[in-house]
């Protein structure tokens, strides 16, 4: 079944060093989705969580509206497995980087858990540059919705929605097939790994690498806009030339 | 202040002798001067206030809700709680004090002077703080509940829902009450609570109001709930922390007969508290 | 980056020596306000962020239907969460609930809840059964002094500006159910918001006890000093009050107090910890001051409402819906 | 709510036949628990009935406790279930009681003279047994009553004193009934001077009415100044007499 319908998508913006209290803040807006991200340290440890050889990664996710729930705990530990790998936490043992996201509207429905997910990895990567964290390669992430809509005369459409906003969302809702989170590691604007894919729903093999392949291309593009964000926030900041 | 070796040593001998010589100079039956007072409490249905010599205090406050119940439920609805200041919420010691005097209330009170009519009856709260206490503070929580509960008094129906209460219909809403205070009936009018005493076990010999010191040497305490005029309930209570606590099994039979004299005593001094 | 955020002590002698000759760090005057800037979210209702100088904070308003309290059946629930996460300042802990943070969390449940801006007998649905229940989440972003004051300007804006969905009622007696509209079908219906309550916190310096602090003279000295002049008769030039003080400001002062006020002349809660005595008339002056800082806040509120109208009537969808057009 | 009336008599009468600016009946007793504290008083406003113990200037227990140029005060406030007319028992940790406790230890915590103690500690422990209405101000003034039993040196006394207003009357030191029907405020001052120590205003009122409620407020602090003071000399002469000083 081949995946047909335009992949629409809708721009990414993002902006950073906003913050004055931490050391580095970014924010990233997709659709109806907006993340804000804050990283402090490399910084003192409090003693239990010291490690002796690498730096300790504290990462809290704060929901929109309500306490702090599971949901949150899979977004937390979905970074933690993304992000962790991509800082050289080496360089600075016995100390504590500590990633705050808040989540300022989730652009997800009820049940569903990826635009927070990949937008908050984009804000996330975007903030440790801010915070002149050592990282070893890129790291970009989009979410991709398939779905098959049956129409009257019986003929099944199925489109894809790239980053899709919450009202897109919330009309194909009853015809989602399958969702995909998936992150790339990039090197010089090229991608080098796969970091996570986050599949949930029924798809055949063909239709995930389709996913895949459009992932990288979309990937790419995000590579693109963090690109600019970061070098108008150097201009901006004075940065070290001039 | 725990005590040194020689000072543990010296006083369980001297205790334990034959006849027993308490390092105050009392003798086994003898309490130490306590400051009671009942009633100072407005917002109470009845209260008191009682203080030991060696600063133990104790303020307990008796309140009474009507609650809805359903027909023929025998339940009685009895609910003791204290807070002993200085020890976190529900430490074992509050639950001991706590369920004890449950236990003992709930087995002795007559389900007759809860009833208000067949649908609605009180429930009764009996909250105690200990401000303050050296020795184990079972008996001076008792002491006070005892007081508390001779100082209850229950506010009587108001005349007309009263009238209408006998023929059996019960179809009044929820009761009215006289605002009369004075002529409020007492709960303790034919019925006396219970009362529990701590006494600890050294050797053969057994002692009442025991100080902070006697306990620590002692080979155990035993518990009596006293009940119109006879020992309704029996318990081994562990009065140091370390486990090994052991005492024979014939002086339980004497302790618990020193402890009926000691509860009668203290009954009838209670009771002189308060006057009708 | 340490822990705590106390400044040096240069600093602090430096800050209190500007403030005894009447000279704030950022050259406000002392009883100007921070520059204020409230932008709505275009995307959602009720979500508002504000920034009162380098301090942000984002408030979010939410509301569902659930179960009115037993004892309360004609009201509806509101919930006001300000918990603090570490983003605001790395002092804050994730999990524990600091002193500033129980501070703020009271002062702004006084100022919105008790105060009654949201009238909650409007969120009845159905009397003991349904309810609307709103809830304010607020987050802070960026700490530099007046969480409270930002707080609670964000939470009274996102009041006026949330809007929830419209419901009617289907069925009779216990069949009664309700039914949702959502937001495309139906305009969605704003909260009765009865007054705007604004947050503004006075902070006070002694400028005696800070000149001994400059002048090297420790508080044993200033303890005799006590002794032999408390006959002196304090006048108010000794206290310098500070409207909408910065964080240096915030951990420097001796004594602070937080009125809220609302454009009808209302004080809502008045706050004065007891860290420094004050002379009364110093107070009711404050809280004059303070009712002339909630109508300025108060206008650009509504201001802002009003471009975000403005901005979400495209295509004038609202002059359609209303009531006044001929069916 | 009662009726406005029975509230306010025309007669100018309050419901416990007070008239506007008469204190309630104002009774304490000092050193009432001489071994179980270093300082101890006990306070009666009318129907609210609270005990103080004070233990202090002692070690800290907790090491982050230890300021090292001033004394660091810790206030626990302990609300008897039976203290209020329908029983409720209280959790430790509810916001309202913690806030009580925070405001009671920042007013002390500059009204004692604290350099003269660095590094150490002073408890304060309040219970309320009986609650009608001013239970913050019943706690301030006896935390000031047990500091100067424990001999603790203060600047001067530090004195509470609540005061509301019903549409345009002005009341003195409000009972629950009055206290839940119209706004009110809680003041302490200290010293005879016209110094403000805490100032909290819980409901909404006319800003044009809140320096009357101030001026009612601060003259009932001086006023129960005065009768603190002398119920302290007359416990400090039966003392002396009694030579227990």
């Amino acid at each position: 079944m081949t995946v047909l319908g335009p992949a629409q998508r809708s721009p990414a913006t993002a902006t950073t060093a906003f913050l004055y209290r931490v050391d580095g803040s970014a924010s990233w807006t997709v659709g109806t989705a907006h993340i804000i991200v804050s990283v402090s340290g490399p910084m003192e440890v409090n003693k239990r969580d010291e490690l002796p050889d690498i730096a300790t990664l504290e990462i809290v996710v704060r929901p929109d509206v309500g306490v702090a729930s599971t949901r949150e705990q899979f977004l937390q530990d979905r970074i933690r497995r993304v992000v962790g790998p991509v800082i050289a936490l080496e360089l600075h043992p016995r100390t504590l980087i500590q990633i705050v996201v808040q989540i300022v509207q989730s652009g997800d429905t009820k049940t569903l858990n990826t635009i927070a997910l990949s937008a908050s990895i984009n804000a996330t990567y975007m903030a440790l540059l801010d915070a002149g964290v050592p990282v070893r390669s890129t790291v970009s992430a989009t979410s991709i919705v398939c779905y098959g809509t049956s129409s009257i005369q019986g003929g099944l459409t199925t489109g894809v929605l790239i980053d899709p906003t919450r009202p897109e969302l919330e009309k194909i809702e009853k015809d989602i097939t399958s969702v995909h989170t998936i992150a790339y590691e990039l090197k010089g604007g090229q991608i080098e790994r796969l970091l996570l894919s986050e599949s949930v729903g029924t798809f055949t093999e063909d239709e995930v690498f389709e996913c895949y392949d459009t992932a990288a291309k979309v990937c790419e593009e995000t590579n693109g806009t963090m690109r600019e964000a970061v070098t108008k926030s150097v201009q901006q900041k004075g940065g070290w030339r001039d | 202040m725990p005590l040194s070796l020689t000072e543990e040593s010296y006083l369980n001998v001297s205790l334990s002798q034959r006849p027993p010589c308490r390092p105050d100079g009392r003798n086994h039956l003898q309490f130490r001067p306590i400051d009671a007072a009942a009633g100072i409490l407005p917002t109470t249905n009845g209260s008191a206030r009682i203080r030991l010599d060696d600063g133990g205090e104790c303020i307990v406050g008796v309140k009474a809700e009507v609650i809805a119940v359903s027909r023929g439920s025998e339940v009685i609805s009895v609910e003791v709680d204290c807070d002993i200041v200085g020890l976190p919420a529900n430490s074992p010691l509050q639950n001991l004090l706590c369920a004890t005097l449950e236990t003992a209330i709930k087995n002795s009170l007559p389900l007759r002077l809860l009833r208000i009519t067949n649908k609605y009856r009180y429930k009764i709260f009996v909250d105690g703080i200990i401000l303050d206490h050296v020795s184990h503070p079972l008996t001076l929580f008792s002491m006070t509940t005892y007081l508390a509960l001779l100082d209850t008094r229950l506010p009587r129906l108001a005349p007309d829902s009263a009238g209408r209460d006998n023929d059996d219909k019960d179809d009044i809403g929820i009761p009215q009450f006289s605002s009369d205070w004075d002529d409020a009936d007492r709960l303790c009018q034919n019925w006396s609570p219970p009362l529990v005493q701590l006494g600890i076990i050294v050797g053969k010999n057994v002692f009442v109001d025991a100080t902070g010191e006697e306990a620590e040497v002692s080979d155990g305490g035993l518990l009596t709930v006293w009940h119109d005029g006879r020992v309704v309930g029996l318990r081994v209570v562990k009065t140091r922390d370390s486990s090994k606590q052991v005492f024979s099994v014939s002086s339980i039979s004497n302790a618990v007969e020193v402890l009926a004299n000691a509860s009668r005593d203290i009954e009838k001094a209670l009771k002189g508290i308060i006057t009708y | 980056m340490p822990r705590d955020l106390t400044p040096s002590t240069i600093e602090n002698t430096f800050v209190l020596k500007a403030l005894t000759e009447r000279i704030r760090l950022d050259s406000r005057s002392f009883n100007q306000l921070r520059d204020l800037d409230i932008s709505f979210s275009s995307t959602e209702y009720g979500v508002v962020d504000v920034k009162l100088g380098r301090t942000r904070v984002i408030a979010r308003i939410s509301a569902e239907i659930t179960q009115p309290y037993a004892d309360r059946p004609y009201d509806g629930l509101f919930i006001i969460a300000t918990e603090i996460s570490p983003m605001a300042a790395p002092t804050f802990e994730a999990g524990r609930k600091s002193e500033d943070e129980l501070v703020i969390s009271r002062i702004v449940e006084k100022s919105i809840r008790r105060s009654g801006a949201l009238d909650t007998e409007s969120l009845c649905i159905i009397s003991g059964e349904k309810c609307w229940a709103v809830r304010a989440d607020v987050h802070f972003l960026d700490h530099d002094g007046g969480l409270m004051d930002a707080a609670c300007i964000a939470v009274s804006a996102g009041l006026l500006h949330f809007r929830r969905p419209d419901i009617t009622i289907e069925g009779v007696g216990s069949r009664r159910e309700v039914i949702v509209h959502p937001i495309t079908e139906r305009v969605p219906v704003p909260l009765a918001v009865l007054h705007v309550p604004v947050c503004v916190t006075f902070s006070f310096f002694d400028v005696r006890r800070a000149s001994s602090a400059i002048s090297g003279r420790t508080r044993n000295d200033e303890a005799k000093d006590v002794d032999d002049d408390d006959v002196e008769e304090e006048d108010d030039s000794s206290v310098a009050v500070l409207v909408d003080a910065t964080l240096q400001e915030e951990l420097l002062r001796h004594g602070y107090m937080s009125v809220t006020a609302n454009t009808n002349r209302e004080i809502c809660q008045i706050q004065k910890g007891g860290d420094m005595p004050v002379d009364v008339g110093v107070l009711l002056s404050c809280s004059e001051a303070a009712i002339m800082v909630a109508e300025k806040v108060t206008k650009l509120i509504n201001k802002r409402l009003k471009e975000d109208g403005a901005r979400r009537n495209v295509g004038n969808l609202l002059v359609e819906a209303r009531a006044e057009n001929d069916r | 709510m009662a009726s406005r009336l029975e509230i306010f008599s025309p007669e100018g009468l309050r419901i416990d036949g007070r008239r506007w600016n008469e204190v309630r009946h104002f009774r304490c007793a000092i050193n009432t628990h001489p071994v179980s504290s270093d300082g101890s008083a006990i306070i009666e406003q009318g129907n609210t009935k609270v005990i103080c113990n004070v233990i202090g200037p002692v070690e800290p227990t907790l090491r982050s406790r230890v300021v090292p140029d001033r004394v660091s005060i810790s206030v626990k406030v302990v609300i008897a279930p039976f203290s209020t007319i329908d029983r409720r028992k209280r959790s430790q940790n509810d916001s309202r009681m913690q806030e009580m406790c925070s405001s009671i230890q920042h007013v002390f915590e500059d009204a004692v003279i604290a350099h003269l103690f660095p590094r150490s500690q002073i408890d304060v422990n309040l219970y309320v047994v009986a609650q009608d209405g001013g239970v913050m101000q019943a706690c301030i003034n006896a935390t000031t009553l047990a500091l100067i039993d424990a001999g603790v040196p203060m600047y001067d006394y530090v004195c509470a004193c609540t005061a509301g207003m019903l549409d345009r009357e002005v009341l003195l030191d409000l009972n629950r009934i009055e206290e839940s029907d119209m706004p009110f405020l809680t003041m302490a001052t200290i010293g005879s001077k016209r110094k403000v120590a805490l100032l909290q205003l819980e409901m909404k009122v006319q800003f044009d009415r809140l320096e009357p409620m101030m001026a009612a407020s601060m003259s009932g602090c001086h006023h129960i100044r005065d009768l603190m003071d002398n119920e302290v000399r007359k416990h400090g002469k039966s003392r002396l007499e009694r030579g227990s000083l």
